[in-house]
């Protein structure tokens, strides 16, 4: 049972054209960054990606973009992304928007074996359009199905040679889920340890999830907005 | 009627009347804009827990300079701090917390709210799409949904309809508006108008809002 | 905000007779005894229970039932219980019994704001009799209902006296979901330490759950089964 | 026909033969009682990484006088011990991966198993019921689903049978079948007699067999 491997680029080497892969970050925060690049020079085409930004212009899936690797993009938020507003106008690529909690709770209905699921959001919105509602105990909810991908990348602080992962901090976010909805799941981490050294109580992503794992090559750990209070 | 004056004052007032809502205990999720300021105004003796949707609970303010960390920032992606007793959890578990109803208040900005208490926050036809994030959970699942808004659009037309127009970001969800102009609460039978900034008379918050208000028998002057 | 209650018997207070409760465990791992004892003490009545077991005949949840405390249990396994065999068949306790894993997951949804869900576990069994069944991607699935309960009552190792919680080993099992499914969570803690003392990553239950909290009086941690190896 | 041998013998041999089913990098769930004995047989050179439906990935052998743990218990209750790299995990998260299909393999025991691979292993009606635990969601969930169980009852009734007659725990979920007697794969077309026992013949299996036995053109001994 060998699941480290040497780097980013070995990590994605069968990732295929028209792919559907899960990225996790919340926009620039906690995205698997080495492995955004090394999908990148591999050049995979019209991939189906399942994340919840897409970066910003030029950094995290923003490379992808760039490069014309994505052909539909599911998420629910894409304001940082000057480019994928022209490409969603001409028509050069689907873009599905999904509430964010819905979005969450499908990647985890994926994981989890739960095919589909009733939730309040988006009920008489454009959301729940052509979509089954139902009344449970006077309130309406709309059915919304689980989410599964071909490969999901994910990033975590710290992950040990047989895959157990710890996140840090709201470098969590989608990762968690994510890994549990890829059929290959593939982790990057800023610290690869032995197999012992991290505590099974404080374990977010147990090893059954986890294929690939690998230390990543280059952390730029970009900040979006950096906001700050006088000392 | 007074003058409008400037958005730094109106944000003001809006922000200082939401954060008089606030009481003991509550554990609050403060939407990306205005409502963010409202942290700045929690009332002494008022201990409140602010939720980010990005997963976090006991959000801090921004921090000094050098202390910025990329893997700690909220839901408007901005560096932001912890509080003594912060927890992490995954986006699922957020959105949980969220929809399952354990968030007391939720603030969130509108383009257009009605007299049903919908309201409409996340999209205008014809322009690019930002997508609505975690806008229609928080206002489904909130206990508590507040609408921080301006009372009329920089043109001056009324942003409190009959019917909104835009596309919604949810049906029958909004608890109470709270403006520059008003404090609205929304009723089954409508829209009551409770309270009016110092100045006004609820003639004038009517003339500026498209959808009837029933006036309070307590109308009060909005404190700010 | 003030949620540290002096003890157990402060802790459950304002339990009513006819209440649905869940309470946390694994059979006798991990369960709030110290809460179970002081619920006995106060001999609230006609109680729908909501755990995996029913403890074991003297201790647990048994204890609640030999008070004749209980009228409805639901729950996955309940083999350890002679006491509650005989009043099954005398017909003094309706008892549902719900797949283990379909169980935590109804309580799961039932504080995560899903009513109801599809899953594959007993459908063609007595367990999906009476329920909607459904195709999905060419599998049948069964839809389920979201639990929630009047009280949650948890155990955890440590908690601080703002309710965010920490179990230890086996003994977190149904504890963190029924911790976001009771509309007053209250939770027993091993440990109870000020704000600040625990690390947000390794937080298990947040304390936005938990409406209560105390250090327990006595922990006896009965060990069900003593299997041993030599050493 | 050879003498049936004492229950632990039969046992040996049917845990031994599921043991060799294991591949490196397995993920396991094994059942209360005869399953669990399979930790015991695990080939050299493999690795498999058991889970235990109460919230643990990486059960190790039983603990030594003195190490035991109240906190640290399997599925059957029972204190345990634990391997380097064991995680913990709530048991909605535990029946996640179950249902969601990351086990590779569950081993279980059976009352009645049919043709068509459904199976019946937790209710005897008239009797006390004690409830299924998590054996439905393990047969429904498990990539792999393999019966461990004696070819028949203590009255040398068949547990094999056509059509089960008990409550079923699932239906169309069993893979394999490992007796005393035999190894039995359920394939679209019936049950396929793979392997018997040394000493036997596919017509001693079938005569203690209900359902009819397709017997593989490759049928082997089985090793013990």
């Amino acid at each position: 049972m060998k699941k480290v491997v040497a780097n980013a680029d070995e990590a994605v080497r069968d990732v295929f054209d028209g792919a559907t892969i899960m990225i996790g970050g919340f926009g620039l925060c906690g995205m698997p960054e080495n492995l955004i690049r090394a999908l990148v020079r591999k050049g995979t085409k019209n991939l189906r990606t399942i994340s919840n930004n897409v970066g910003v212009d030029g950094a995290g899936n923003g490379l992808l973009l760039a490069a014309g690797q994505i052909v539909h993009h599911i998420g629910s938020y894409v304001g940082e992304n000057k480019l994928l507003e022209e490409m969603v106008l001409k028509g050069t690529i689907r873009l599905d928007l999904v509430p964010q909690g819905t979005f969450a709770e499908r990647i985890r209905a994926g994981g989890a074996g739960i095919p589909a699921f009733f939730t309040p959001t988006g009920v008489g919105t454009m959301v729940a359009e052509g979509k089954e509602t139902r009344e449970f105990d006077g309130r309406t909810y709309v059915m919304e199905r689980g989410l599964t991908a071909d490969f999901a990348l994910v990033k975590a602080w710290k992950g040990d040679r047989e895959g157990n992962l710890i996140y840090r901090k709201t470098a969590r976010n989608f990762n968690p889920m994510m890994a549990t909805a890829g059929k290959i799941t593939i982790a990057e981490v800023e610290h690869l340890v032995d197999v012992g050294e991290l505590d099974g109580d404080q374990i977010h992503t147990p090893s059954i999830y986890v294929k690939r794992i690998f230390q990543g090559e280059l952390f730029e750990r970009r900040i979006e907005r950096r906001t700050l209070r006088k000392a | 009627m007074n003058k409008p004056g400037k958005d730094v004052d109106k944000r003001e007032r809006i922000v200082k009347r939401i954060a008089r809502e606030l009481r003991d205990g509550f554990y609050v999720n403060l939407g990306i804009g205005m409502p963010t300021l409202i942290a700045n105004h929690v009332p002494r003796g008022i201990e409140v827990t602010l939720q980010s949707e990005n997963g976090m609970l006991g959000i801090g303010p921004y921090p000094v300079e050098g202390q910025e960390d990329p893997d700690l920032i909220n839901a408007g992606k901005e560096t932001v701090s912890e509080m003594p007793g912060t927890s992490y959890f995954s986006s699922a578990d957020s959105f949980a917390m969220i929809r399952g109803g354990h968030i007391d208040l939720s603030v969130l900005g509108a383009m257009e709210v009605d007299e049903s208490g919908s309201l409409a926050n996340w999209m205008i036809p014809g322009k690019m799409v930002k997508g609505m994030g975690g806008a229609m959970d928080l206002v489904a699942g909130a206990r508590r949904v507040v609408v921080a808004m301006e009372h009329t659009t920089r043109e001056g037309a009324p942003k409190i309809l009959k019917k909104c127009t835009l596309p919604l970001t949810g049906v029958n969800v909004v608890d109470t508006i709270a403006t520059e102009m008003a404090y609205v609460r929304v009723t089954k039978d409508g829209l009551v108008l409770e309270e009016v900034a110092p100045g006004l008379t609820a003639e004038d918050v009517q003339r500026a809002t498209e959808a009837r208000l029933i006036v309070s028998p307590h109308l009060r002057v909005m404190e700010s």
